[in-house]
């Protein structure tokens, strides 16, 4: 499904160029959900992005289905780490979410009916009629989340989703996404800060160096599925997985820089 | 522009109360008298120091002269006597500038036009170069030797000449209320047709424009006044005796083109001052409703020094 | 810099090819070349460079007048709520009276040529400015200001510190406008007035020879001097803003 | 603090009396604030010009009274207006209006397409920065051959004129929208008619609206240079007519006319603003 | 030091209105460090937003050594939630740091010192001369804590102030935290998500009901000082208090809502 091939990316010129990304390559399978771990500064978003095409990579590839990415790959979803940003103020809730459904070409009480879904889905069913600004930061977060589901992409890109919403609320949307790649096939690149988060719903963990970014190593989680909050962590391969990134994440880094 | 402060010295010798004079003139061939006695140095003589200074418009330049930022205009009567009436200011005609002459104010039509005489006028756009001014005068006055109203069977349209010629071709106006060398040059390029020349009848030998201060002015500055006036009798003089002289001083202060010139019709250039002949203008303003009652110029015309 | 060159010429071509299409008269619509060659021609008349002078000192100093007086009065109005209630309606009610209609009152009050068409100008030149700095007061991002705020600064700090430079890329939006309306008002200015120089004072002695050519190469010199004015407040622009053209990322 | 003074700031922009929300929370108190200062003026206006007793600055009570005689005294059938008020007046409104609303469409058009396309801005830009340049009185006698005299060219040259400050101020929305908003729009691959009508017009929205409003004002003032030369009707014809003539009072009279005029339109358009850009307003006060 | 009573506040009027606080009792001492945890959108942020006297209450009153907050009360730091918006763009990161020690009247170079000191402390020792848009999310993040922690103010407001970085560097923040508060006795509230964090942290835990927030319950944590990373989150009077600030949470929400 997706194929990166050593990609780097260096952010300006001169004497001020900054390399984010160090040549990555990997391979994400249809249907997988990948997560990616790294110090913060590594590179992650900057990856996410070209993967997205919104920056050019300065070297390297990106293939999708085996077409090179050139600009932005049709059947995508983004959920941006800066969410609050990426709403637009000017539009409700509601019509936030049902914005890209035109892309699906489905009509107005279509759009609607799915928006209103979706928003319930993250836990806000009472929200469609407000506007971004009228909500908690954890609640715009979930709109954006919500905005990305209800879109249903072939491939969903999330950069540290669950940040801003307290721990019950975590859970519930870790699960939610879950259940909606199991019913709708979808493949996710995840990326996050949360060692337990990256091996409770991942297939795989991918775990970044510190900037420029590389890939130190990969773990494939063999737990079963369906996945349960409390089950499924209590299982001794969980923990050991879950030493087993944080190794990875500590060993390769002794202190993340600018 | 002229700076008042620095003006007022007594100049050298001559016992002026002022050496230096900003004239308002416009660029038209009307007023070069000023520039012929520039040239040959009449000014100089005199002890004065003349800036000449192009102006646009008498609402533009009555302000400049009330203000003393200026001290000399050319004016038309038609907007003097009017100001005067309106009592905007208090002003002195220190010298006549220019009379009418045959053929240099007429009406002129595109050339396949229909119209062949001012009786075909009658509802069309005619352009004049502002409203309520000599122009206006003038066509009403053929107007109504024509037998029209003056008042109600035209359309006025205020253009200033320069955009006349081009309005008159893309056939935005119907006829066209010219000077010189708009006239020329409206009938050399596009064939333009007159239909007719306005300063016959009534209009003959019109007085158009004179040199104007303010009547405190004139009591302030006697002896600058009269040597001014001194001096421009003698650039008068010299205009209408020699037209080749006009001819070299105009490209000083327009873009005439020397071709242009050398054919244009010229006016008279009175070389005195006339209260009997000023009074027409009162009187035919008074007569097609441009001023409220009688008025009397003579206290307005200041007489030439000997 | 190629594109613009490139777009350029492809006007002028056009232009020039309607020009001897016949479509109108050569005498009143000269060819663009015959333009663009009397205007080359006017670069060594001294007459036409006294005017020149003339009408860029009439226009940067009312341009530097008008955005002294409408820069801090939109930053005072901004901030001072009581006193841009009291005095937006004579703002309102003076904003649409053209300046040119002004000529004669302000001719009477003001006995100096370039004061009087200055002034003129200044009066055209300051809305712009005023308005767009209150605007772009009013779009500051408050989690800004509460930032400031809440390490204690006063409202003074903050209108230093956030609001003048977050408003600061709108307001030089505004003084663009101004330069270029400043530049119109000044040649107007001079065609109505008249007076001892500028370009507009050149037009009229143009127009009375009915030299179209002449007039329409003047206007070229206008066009240029504007273009010049307007390349170096983009570049002003770019540079003193460069963190608001970067951070969003240009088109 | 920055919430009461946005408010008052965004209340105190139009004449109407009532709020956003629509509910009227404005008492006499309110109405005095806003208003103090205009009869100060008005009544210092009246005592400088009784004291310095120029024709060319006549007291506000004459114009008044003046204007009243020209225009205002007419049959009650034609709304008291004149003959001369309703054959000058209408044309010229009509014209402003239409002159406007052309700049608008025009203007916001062309300025988000340059405003999002490097290239086209580039390739046209340079003629465009030349074009501003230019006055419009020297372009009137280029504008009487190609569009004639009357309302055509004088639509053109309003046009010409006003359509800067919104063309500038789109293309600099446009251009300065938020990154992360395009990146969304990019991402969920939105049309292009999406793109503009659903985030860059209402992104740049708020810089558009300060175009609009500086080229209303624009209009109402070339609308009267449109006037000057070459017109056969309209409040910038009267208005040279009275100067011409020397009918200073009534030249007076028609520069309140003007102002008034530019009030109400300012007014009408800062109610509208504030309704079409509520969110911003409102995201701009909250959080 | 701090003292909140009864603080009611609602946003918006009519059949908008929405009640955030619904009545909030809350004492803080001088020095002590109290950690705020409550569903996502219960109006933690309101509550932060209040006592910092950038929103005016509906009701009830807010004292800071005895005096009642009006407005913003001296000698204050926030770090916001929204913390990519509380940089200014057009100055550099260094600036942005070192802006708010003009309050207390340090000359240029201890100005710039201490910032360079901060942004160490963060783990940016080579931002300075950056700016703000030229970082990653968690570095920007990193940045408003050191602007706070630079400032050294006798009260710290902080809002989700480690949500976007990485484990590792997390840890490395709350430390720095305890430290700063340990040397220059600051009085900290900390509203976070992390449970684990808020009991690590904390020298009392709150717990928020859903909106309208109210005190949910309370807990003391009588860990031992200085805390270590490893050791103190081995005791089991640590695991204990977890728990019972995670029931806490449990038991007063089924689900959050908008
Ligand atoms: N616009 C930019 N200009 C210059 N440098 C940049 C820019 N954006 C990012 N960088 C640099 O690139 C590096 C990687 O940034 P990126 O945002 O990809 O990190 P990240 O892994 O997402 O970090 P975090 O977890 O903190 O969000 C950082 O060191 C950052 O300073
Ligand atoms: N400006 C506003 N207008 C209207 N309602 C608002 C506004 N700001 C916040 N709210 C509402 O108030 C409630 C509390 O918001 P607040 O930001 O305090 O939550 P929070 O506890 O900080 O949540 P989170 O953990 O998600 O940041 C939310 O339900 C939100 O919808
Ligand atoms: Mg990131
Ligand atoms: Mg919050």
């Amino acid at each position: 499904m997706l194929d990166v091939v050593n990609l780097r990316h260096t952010y300006g010129e001169g004497p001020n160029a900054h390399q984010a990304l160090g040549g990555i390559d990997l391979k994400v399978a249809e249907g997988e959900l990948v997560c990616v771990v790294g110090p913060s500064g590594c590179g992650k978003s900057t990856l996410l992005r070209s993967i997205a095409g919104l920056i050019q990579p300065t070297e390297g590839q990106i293939r999708i289905r085996d077409t090179t990415v050139a600009e932005t790959p049709g059947d995508l979803a983004v959920v941006f780490q800066d969410y609050s940003r990426s709403l637009f103020p000017w539009m409700s809730v509601g019509d936030n979410v049902a914005l890209p459904l035109r892309q699906r070409g489905q009509d107005r009480a279509a759009r609607r009916q799915a928006a209103a879904e979706a928003l319930e889905a993250v836990g806000l069913p009472s929200a469609a009629g407000k506007y971004p600004w009228e909500l908690s930061g954890g609640m715009q977060q979930r709109v954006a989340i919500a905005r990305a589901l209800a879109y249903r992409p072939s491939l969903l890109l999330m950069d540290e989703p669950f940040g801003s919403v307290d721990a019950q609320t975590r859970e519930d949307l870790e699960d939610l996404v879950l259940s909606v790649r199991r019913h709708h096939r979808m493949t996710i690149l995840l990326i996050t800060h949360d060692i337990d988060e990256s091996v409770y719903v991942g297939d795989r963990v991918v775990v970044l160096t510190k900037s420029p970014a590389r890939v130190a190593g990969e773990l494939a989680v063999d737990l079963p599925s369906p996945r349960d909050q409390i089950a499924t962590r209590q299982l001794p391969a969980f923990v050991r997985l879950r030493a087993e990134v944080g190794r990875l994440v500590r060993d390769k880094q002794q202190h993340s820089e600018a | 522009g002229s700076n008042t402060t620095s003006t007022s010295s007594t100049g050298g010798g001559s016992g002026l109360e002022k050496t230096e004079i900003s004239v308002a003139v416009s660029a038209i061939a009307d007023h070069s008298a000023i520039y012929i006695a520039q040239e040959r140095g009449f000014f100089k003589e005199e002890g004065l120091t003349v800036k000449p200074e192009i102006t646009p418009s008498t609402i533009a330049t009555l302000p400049k002269l009330l203000n003393g930022s200026l001290d000399i205009a050319a004016i038309a009567y038609f907007g003097v006597i009017h100001a005067q009436e309106e009592k905007t200011g208090d002003f002195r005609v220190v010298a006549d500038a220019y009379q009418a002459k045959e053929n240099i104010f007429e009406i002129v039509v595109p050339k396949d036009s229909k119209i062949q005489d001012v009786k075909g006028l009658e509802g069309k756009r005619v352009s004049i170069a502002s409203l309520g001014s000599i122009g206006q005068l003038a066509v009403g006055a053929s107007l109504k030797t024509a037998g029209l109203d003056p008042n109600k069977s035209v359309n006025w349209v205020p253009l200033p000449f320069p955009a006349a010629p081009a309005a008159l071709q893309s056939g935005s106006i119907d006829a066209a209320w010219l000077t010189e060398p708009f006239l020329t040059n409206v009938q050399k390029e596009s064939g333009a047709r007159v239909i007719a020349d306005t300063m016959t009848g009534s209009m003959a030998d019109f007085p158009i424009a004179g040199w104007v201060g303010t009547a405190e002015w004139a009591k302030k500055y006697p002896k600058t006044m009269a040597a001014f006036q001194r001096a421009i009798l003698k650039g008068q003089q010299i205009a209408s005796s020699d037209r080749k002289a006009v001819e070299k001083v105009l490209p000083n202060y327009t873009q005439i083109k020397p071709d242009v010139a050398a054919v244009m019709n010229l006016g008279t250039f009175p070389t005195s001052l006339s209260a009997a002949r000023i009074q027409r203008v009162a009187d035919l303003m008074l007569e097609y409703g441009f001023l409220k009652g009688k008025f009397d110029v003579a206290p307005l015309l200041v007489p030439l020094p000997q | 810099m190629v594109r613009g060159v490139v777009g350029a010429a492809g006007l002028l071509a056009v232009a020039e090819a309607l020009g001897r299409s016949g479509l109108v008269d050569p005498v009143l619509l000269p060819p663009i070349s015959t333009v663009l060659a009397a205007a080359f021609q006017l670069v060594v008349n001294p007459e036409f460079l006294a005017d020149i002078s003339g009408t860029l000192t009439v226009w940067g100093g009312g341009l530097l007048v008008a955005v002294l007086i409408a820069a801090p009065l939109g930053v005072l109005l901004g901030t001072l709520p009581a006193a841009e209630l009291a005095v937006r309606p004579l703002i309102e009610f003076l904003r649409p009276i053209p300046s040119v209609v002004l000529i004669p009152l302000v001719t009477l009050l003001m006995p100096w040529d370039h004061g009087i068409k200055g002034t003129v100008v200044v009066y055209a030149a300051v809305w712009p400015v005023l308005i767009n700095t209150m605007y772009g007061l009013r779009d500051v991002d408050p989690v800004a200001k509460d930032t400031l705020r809440s390490f204690g600064f006063g409202e003074l700090a903050i209108l230093r510190r956030v609001s003048l430079p977050s408003a600061a890329p709108f307001v030089f939006t505004g003084v663009r406008v101004a330069t270029a309306i400043a530049l119109i008002v000044t040649i107007s200015a001079e065609l109505l007035a008249g007076g001892a120089d500028g370009i507009g004072a050149f037009m009229i002695r143009a127009q009375s020879g009915l030299r179209t050519d002449i007039m329409l190469a003047a206007t070229v010199w206008t066009g240029i001097l504007g273009f010049a004015a307007n390349a170096v407040l983009v570049r002003a622009h770019r540079w003193a803003f460069r963190w608001h053209v970067t951070k969003a990322g240009g088109a | 603090m920055t919430v009461t003074t946005v408010t008052d700031l965004h209340d105190g922009a139009g004449p109407s009396p009532a709020s956003a929300n629509g509910t009227v929370r404005h008492g006499l108190g309110s109405v005095i604030r806003r208003v103090w200062l205009v009869p100060i003026v008005i009544i210092a206006w009246e005592l400088g010009t009784r004291q310095a007793e120029s024709p060319f600055f006549p007291p506000p009570s004459r114009i008044l009274v003046h204007m009243h005689e020209l225009w205002f005294s007419g049959p009650a059938s034609a709304l008291y207006l004149t003959e001369e008020a309703s054959a000058n007046f209408l044309p010229s409104i009509g014209r402003l209006f239409s002159g406007w609303a052309l700049a608008c469409i025009l203007g916001i058009v062309l300025g988000i397409a340059l405003g999002r396309s490097r290239t086209l801005f580039d390739y046209v830009n340079p003629i465009f920065e030349f074009a501003r340049a230019i006055p419009p009185p020297a372009l009137i006698p280029l504008f009487i051959i190609i569009f004639k005299i009357g309302t055509p060219m004088q639509l053109a040259t309003i046009v010409y004129t006003v359509i800067w400050p919104i063309l500038i101020n789109t293309i600099d929305g446009a251009r300065y929208l938020d990154s992360l908003h395009s990146e969304t729009a990019q991402v969920f691959r939105l049309s292009r008619a999406q793109r503009f009508f659903r985030i860059i017009l209402p992104a740049a929205a708020p810089k558009i609206f300060a175009g609009m409003r500086v080229s209303l004002s624009m209009a109402v003032i070339l609308m009267v240079v449109s006037e000057l030369v070459g017109a056969l009707n309209g409040i910038g014809y009267l208005i040279q007519a009275k100067q011409q003539t020397l009918d200073l009072a009534g030249m007076w009279g028609g520069m309140v006319l003007l102002g008034l005029l530019g009030y109400v339109l300012n007014g009408t358009f800062l109610f509208v603003e504030r309704h079409v850009l509520s969110w911003h307003r409102q995201a701009r006060q909250t959080n």
